[in-house]
């Protein structure tokens, strides 16, 4: 596991832009909600830019859509309680996954 | 010697669930409406919100010495911690109740499982109002304070703007309370005593 | 007037108010704090002055400077506050500059226990700041007699030119109690004498008539020096060492020749009495609760509540003590003012019950002292 | 679990003791500390090489949480106990994290005086316009205007600027970023602590808690957003008029400049005694 | 003696008491006292209306000698005092007097906020670059590379620019003079005097007793003579080149600007409130 | 060692350089300026660290600072900055951190009298901060007993883990004598204890083998926390009263346990002794003046010269007092210590002789107690 | 008396010209010091442009040569023990003196 | 019973002329050179210049204990304030030397009254060594400690650069003792006492 690669992630432009559709593998990100840490504040599921959490009952986060994370990682960089892990996987042209760098 | 008409009432839970608030009311409702004496003290942490916060309102007709809880007549369990923590510091006759949304491991079975919080949302569409809801519950099930007392209280206590809001929360929890006691009259097996 | 369900802080800014305090200056700290936001409210409505300062050292700073200006004036802090405050109200007591302190006492030392009580700073109150100083200390038990207390801190301070030290602790300063507030014109207000004589023969350190002169506001035509350093009567620096001696000697025989006026406490020490609980603040309804037990179970048992606590009331606990067997004093701190009881009636008579854990002492806990032995 | 322990993140909190923090849901003080974290983790520094000095405040807490060498001071006194530590551990990596009332209210003759002496400590105050922990007095940058506990009228003082006052008290590293642009913060502090003098990182943040509820801005989501829409780039802002300027948070770096750092120069003080001390 | 009787600068002085001064022969602060009872008396304002607040130092004892409302607070806590007593009589003038070490060490915190606050007290900074107190330990404002008896080696500090922290913490008169100048200084004293806000002059003085001594620099006349040679005006400065000006002390008035002075803003949030108190 | 005329303040450098003093932070003040002046030449010979502060309580903190960097550190000041650096030295006793801090009394209250001796902050050296906490105060009456307190304050303060100040006078500390010091391998020199477990096992607060923990340096491994908040055995803030408890009953604990190592003093109480004189400081050399003066009477007199002041030897006093008919407190101050001596022996035993207007007591004046009545 | 043109009257230069020799009334000045508060630092007599002080063997200044005095009020604006006083006076055309505004 | 083979001397004049020092010197003189106990203390006011200033100097072959002035058995005093101040506070038969320069009310005809401050700017052209003259005095008239300590103690605390300057005042203090002495030999009325 390379060390660069492994962790948060973050993208140097500030607002994560959809992954661009042209290239070959596209970056998807695996996403870790530690629920013991999370406080429900709800800034992950206001500001993921692919929609990828939906707010269960008690106003938590519930990855509902992880296919959609383009693993931009804004919402592990700006979780205030450290909870969330976004992982980078890519995927091939046939939509199969592997675990970045591993 | 007038300590021992003392009414003990606990409020425990987090910061955030506005327990002290609902203690100030209750005090009040005693006080002021009810023409009683009242004292409420409080115990919180450092944290803003979260971390454990405690509100203590003993009532009595005579002089109130010692401000504190000795031993709860009244016990409010809005989190688990707060339920582990305070329930052996309870009357023998005393009455736990306990929020069944926040806590499910009560070391009696003696309680009164209320899903307050889920009553609150219900009543009123706001979880914050759980702490009037207990309030509504309390008096209902204690008649500590009367009523009059304390929809006076909230009313004069709640932050403007929100007073209806609120009354509507008290009215959910005293009508709780009268539907437990019906059950209770009925026969029902309602838990609704801590040793 | 109408009872009230009030908060020992919101007695406090009462107090204050109706004593004439028109002037605030502080920094927030847990438990204080509601003085200080009531305050930021109330005082401008009655044309008062309200300000945050940057520290606690500039609280105390800007308040000696009102109150040279004529205008009643105060600071609230707890602990972490009083400690810095000290330097100044040395300098307050040196150039007699009539203010009042409110340290709300949380846990300490250090940061502590910022939201739990304790009685840890009475000691501090009286020996904080360097040098011999003369201070008066006041400390309510109840919200009512914050009230009170702190209008009697106001009256203190104006009369005898001193800054007076109102010490609360966070729970009386937190908790809220059913009060009816006497009427204002029920109330005695003392305000400072002002200069009667014409400014060329004016000395704010001296007057022949009194042991407290009259302090005269700056701007009104009375133009002299105020130094914290030692000073003649003129208020200039002095190195003489009769002018010394006659400063020392005034400014402390004033409060000596006045304990009467300004120590009080309530005595309820039946003849007979075996034991004498003496307590004050919040411990002192610990101690009466734990008295009335006691005297249900027939102990006899005399109970001493202290509210001025410095100058120390010995001749009262003396008095009261003489007949006693035992003294029993109950403080949230590992000792202090029991020092002062152990002085002055034999160290041998005195037990002492503390804790200084965050919590309050118990009635059972006093109980267990009064019944042992 | 697994998977946060492979995250290098977490390998420098406290994880097994302190969590989840004291702070309320939402407060940006957290997503100080992961910029602060990204920005240790690419220097590559050894935990042990770091000590992290804070005051009182909610900001002040945050030392609990991270596993470096860790002292939670009195308030406001942070830089004087860190200026202390970095004399005579120079080659430690010292950081202080200071809230801003801590380090500008009761604290800011010892702000002024670190920058005066251009001590290597990184500064990271954490700038929430208020009071947090004690409940939402004004404090030295709360705008004027604004409703503050103490403040109930309205905040008639002046903030300070915070960055210009750095750079007028001597600072030679001086920067500005928000926890909105949480990345962009991170590349500050990391150039924040690869500077050898005094560095300041103002890291603009909100307290929805007390700030936000009295000035009725909404929850935490409501002030990041708030954030993203009202603050622009040193560069941006350059192009920018006045008035278009206004109520704006500027980002980027605002000075970098060389002078001595003090231990460096105290260093050649001591050779120098020491060289005469062998010759007398 | 009818002569000085006669001279309207012996009104403003406590003549039949305290003098001569403290200060040693030569000693720049009472020449700072010439100009400044100059600027008053032009000003041709009451001495009931003054007040003079100080700190403590040698500069600190100046307000023994006039005739005003004087107070002789604490070391580093003059603009405190001051804060107060300007709240409480917002007509008074209300002068701070104090030394570097007094306003700019210890009471470094009480000058930015006194500052940003912009309250309407003309703080005259004497500046001589040493404790002359104390007996000559280096100040804030020592020049780097001077001695002083706690820098037998050289001091390694940078000394505050004290007009471009006065400016950055938010005061809104600011200028500075030299005793040699003294003319020209009381012609700034006067403007700061009839500014509203927050004005500062720093006067630069000197002290032949401890500065002087330990660096070699001779007598008061010496000393008074290097600043006649290395000073220049702010528009002689504009015109030399950044090592022209190398040493050299810049006189003028650097920052003027309006903003509510604190006490005019505070009556505001007063007549607001007892109006809503009046309707309620 | 060489005769020398040395001078108290030069006394205490060389003491705290002998005792391996290598960090100095302060703030100039008179009548300890010296101390700053001699160290900040003296320490970057020996490779050691000076720093002059911006105010004394920024030089307190350094201290801390530094010694939490495992470096022994010291601050001196005088009566107005020690009273500002109260809060932290509460916060050196509550994170149990080594550190020296000289106070060459002057006197006070306020600005006082810059250049004049007084004892004046002998409470206040117990008792200036907010909160119980535990201290040690030593105080010399020699430029010699300067020089070896000095180095009995740092190695206490190592030892037990506590701040421990050093309260001279502006008599000691401007006062030259000859003295010959010790060569500098006679000296005991105390370190304090490493930390002898791995990181992992390590707590900064608690360690089962003894009540006082070794205090491991920041930057060698063990990565731990500090804080002014409670705390438990991690030093992670805590509310738990058990906790809480627990470091009250260690950190008394562990200077109550040593009193015998800590307190130190010099008696000279023949048997049949009538009167005893106590006293410390300066005021220690009027007292043994009178002492032989009042034998030379053929007065039968006892002399207890304290070098230990708090904690306050009262097993000693009470002692040797016990014998007596009277005790004599001589302070230049208004009474402090002698509230302490009159609380162990009782108060009427106890004849104050105080002075608190910048002269020294004269052996005449103590000599007219000792022959009264 | 004019309030004006009593008491120190600095001049806007700081260094102080003689008087032009081309003005009718030339300016003079008659200067005192007043001893008991002078403490002979010698500035007076470093800076006087015209030389009017001399030194006594105390290091005290003495008004030695009054008539060269120009009222410039260089030394009572900078004795540092406000020890010195200076008077205007005019000279008339024939050397006889008035004090100024009387 | 040491305390009384004390000799005690009394140094006033003002801040300045380094009577400090000079008590310094003296009380080095004895304790280093010529091995006897010595204290030194002092008394001075805020001012850096100025202002009354006074060095004690206790000299035994014992343990000193009070370490200042009880009464004087020499007073120097270099300004009229001190002479005024202190001559009272002298032995029977205590000596009084006045700098005649600076002093000249003196309440006593039993003093030498001699023009320190000019000797010394005759002899080394420098007023302030008036206090090493003063030494020069002291210790040939009194003869407290030798010549030879009192000549090494000048030498070690004189700045550095002014040894022998100060040794020449030490020398023409020296010189103005003997040819006192030797005036009062020969029956000359000094006046050389303090009543
Ligand atoms: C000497 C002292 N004064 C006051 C306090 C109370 N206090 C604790 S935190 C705080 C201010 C917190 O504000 P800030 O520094 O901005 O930190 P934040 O909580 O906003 O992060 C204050 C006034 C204290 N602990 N110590
Ligand atoms: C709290 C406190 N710390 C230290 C001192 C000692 N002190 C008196 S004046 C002074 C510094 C004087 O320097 P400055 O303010 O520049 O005035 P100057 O004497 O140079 O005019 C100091 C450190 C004090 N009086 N109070
Ligand atoms: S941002 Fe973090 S704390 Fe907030 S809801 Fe998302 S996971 Fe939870
Ligand atoms: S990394 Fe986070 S914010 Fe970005 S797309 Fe994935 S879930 Fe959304
Ligand atoms: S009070 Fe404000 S600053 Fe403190 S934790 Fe809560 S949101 Fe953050
Ligand atoms: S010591 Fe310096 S500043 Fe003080 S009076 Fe003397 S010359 Fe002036
Ligand atoms: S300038 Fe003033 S003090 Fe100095 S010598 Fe001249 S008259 Fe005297
Ligand atoms: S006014 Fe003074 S300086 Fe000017 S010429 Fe006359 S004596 Fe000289
Ligand atoms: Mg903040
Ligand atoms: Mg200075």
């Amino acid at each position: 596991m390379s060390e660069e690669q492994v962790g948060p992630q973050p993208v140097a432009a500030e607002e994560a832009a959809p992954a661009s559709a042209g290239r070959k593998k596209r970056r998807r990100g695996r996403v870790h909600v530690f629920d013991n840490w999370c406080k429900g504040c709800g800034i992950c599921i206001a500001f993921c830019p692919q929609h990828v959490y939906e707010m269960d009952e008690d106003g938590r986060p519930v990855v509902a859509h992880e296919d959609q994370c383009t693993a931009c990682h804004w919402c592990d960089v700006h979780c205030p309680d450290l909870a969330i892990v976004v992982t980078d996987v890519e995927e091939d042209a046939h939509g199969g996954t592997t675990d970045a760098g591993q | 010697m007038e300590t021992n008409d003392r009414y003990e009432i606990r409020l425990a839970g987090e910061g955030g669930q506005g327990l002290i608030l609902a203690g100030l009311i209750l005090a009040e409702a005693a006080a002021v409406y009810d023409g009683k004496n009242a004292v409420q003290t409080q115990s919180y942490g450092p944290e803003a919100r979260g971390g454990a916060s405690k509100a203590e309102v003993v009532i009595s007709d005579g002089v109130i010495d010692y401000p504190k809880v000795i031993a709860a007549d009244l016990l409010l369990c809005m989190s688990q911690e707060a339920c582990s923590k305070y329930v052996y510091g309870m009357k023998k006759n005393g009455i736990l109740i306990v929020d069944s949304v926040h806590v499910d491991r009560v070391p009696t079975s003696r309680a009164y499982m209320i899903p307050i919080t889920k009553i609150a949302e219900e009543a009123t569409g706001r979880r914050i109002t759980a702490n009037i809801v207990a309030l509504g519950l309390i008096v209902g099930l204690t008649g500590v304070v009367s009523r009059k007392a304390i929809e006076a209280a909230v009313r004069a206590r709640a932050p403007k703007g929100t007073e209806a809001l609120n009354l509507k929360a008290l009215e959910a929890g005293l009508a709780e309370a009268e539907r437990i006691r019906a059950e209770a009259e009925r026969g029902q097996s309602v838990p609704i005593r801590a040793s | 007037m109408a009872a009230r369900l009030m908060q020992g802080n919101e007695a406090c800014v009462e107090g204050a108010l109706a004593a004439g305090c028109r002037f605030f200056a502080g920094y927030p700290i847990t438990p204080s704090s509601e003085i200080a936001e009531l305050l930021s409210r109330r005082l401008p409505q009655v044309g008062g002055y309200f300000i945050q300062m940057e520290d606690e050292i500039a609280s105390i700073a800007a308040v000696i400077g009102a109150s040279v200006g004529g205008v009643k004036a105060m600071t609230a802090t707890s602990g972490p506050g009083f400690s810095l405050m000290q330097e100044n109200i040395g300098y307050a007591a040196m150039a007699e500059i009539p203010c009042v302190i409110v340290n709300v006492q949380r846990t300490g030392p250090s940061t502590g226990l910022p939201t739990k009580p304790a009685q840890g700073d009475v000691m501090q109150a009286r020996w904080g700041t360097h040098g011999d100083h003369p201070i008066i200390v006041l400390s309510p038990s109840s919200v009512m007699e914050t009230f009170l207390l702190t209008v009697r801190a106001f009256n203190l301070s104006e009369k005898y030119r001193s800054p007076v030290i109102l010490l609360m602790d966070e729970v009386v300063g937190h908790m809220r109690e059913r009060v009816e507030l006497p009427p204002p014109e029920s109330l005695e207000i003392t305000n400072r004498v002002a200069a009667h004589v014409p400014p060329e023969w004016y000395f704010p350190f001296e007057d022949p008539s009194t042991d407290v002169p009259p302090l005269a506001p700056f701007g009104e035509g009375y133009r002299y020096h105020i130094t914290g350093l030692f000073h003649d009567r003129a208020g200039f620096p002095t190195e003489r060492v009769d002018e010394i001696d006659a400063w020392i000697a005034r400014a402390f025989g004033r409060i000596e020749q006045h304990r009467q006026d300004i120590i009080s406490y309530e005595e309820d020490v039946p003849a007979g009495s075996r034991v004498l609980v003496v307590a004050y603040g919040a411990t002192a309804r610990s101690a009466r609760h734990a008295v009335k037990l006691a005297r249900a179970k027939r102990y006899k048992v005399g109970f001493l509540k202290l509210e001025t606590i410095w100058p120390f009331p010995e001749e009262a606990t003396e008095r009261l003590a003489r007949q006693c067997k035992r003294v029993i004093v109950p403080e949230m701190n590992l000792g202090q003012l029991a020092l002062e009881v152990e002085r002055v009636v034999g160290r041998q008579k005195v037990r002492r019950v503390n804790l200084a854990n965050g919590e309050m002492i118990t009635p059972q806990q006093i109980l267990a002292a009064i019944e042992e032995k | 679990m697994r998977r946060y322990e492979e995250n290098r993140m977490y390998r420098y909190l406290r994880r097994h003791k302190k969590f989840p923090n004291v702070w309320c849901p939402g407060c940006g003080i957290g997503i100080v500390m992961g910029a602060l974290i990204r920005a240790i983790d690419r220097l590559g520094w050894e935990k042990d090489d770091i000590a992290m000095v804070s005051g009182i405040g909610c900001s002040g807490r945050m030392p609990v949480y991270m596993d470096f060498n860790t002292m939670h001071t009195t308030h406001g006194r942070a830089l004087a106990f860190a200026t202390g530590l970095k004399m005579v551990k120079p080659k430690m990596h010292v950081i202080a994290i200071m809230g801003d009332g801590d380090v500008l209210a009761i604290g800011g003759n010892h702000f002024i005086h670190a920058a005066r002496r251009n001590i290597g400590i990184t500064s990271i105050v954490i700038n929430n316009s208020i009071y947090g922990m004690t409940g939402g007095q004004y404090s030295p940058t709360t705008p004027t205007g604004s409703l503050a506990t103490t403040a109930p009228y309205g905040n008639i003082d002046q903030p300070f600027p915070i960055c210009e006052l750095a750079i007028a008290a001597g600072a030679t590293f001086v920067a500005r970023g928000t926890v909105y642009h949480a990345v962009e913060l991170d590349r500050l502090i990391e150039k924040a602590l690869l500077h050898e003098g005094f560095s300041v990182v103002e890291a603009v943040s909100y307290c929805h808690t007390t700030f936000g509820r009295i000035n009725k801005l909404g929850t935490a989501v409501d002030m990041l957003r708030w954030q993203k829409e009202n603050s622009v780039t040193r560069e941006a802002a350059a192009k920018m008029t006045p008035e278009q300027l206004q109520g704006k948070i500027v980002r980027g770096i605002f000075h970098e400049r060389e002078f001595p750092e003090y231990t460096a120069a105290y260093a050649k003080i001591v050779e120098q005694a020491m060289a005469a001390q062998r010759k007398a």
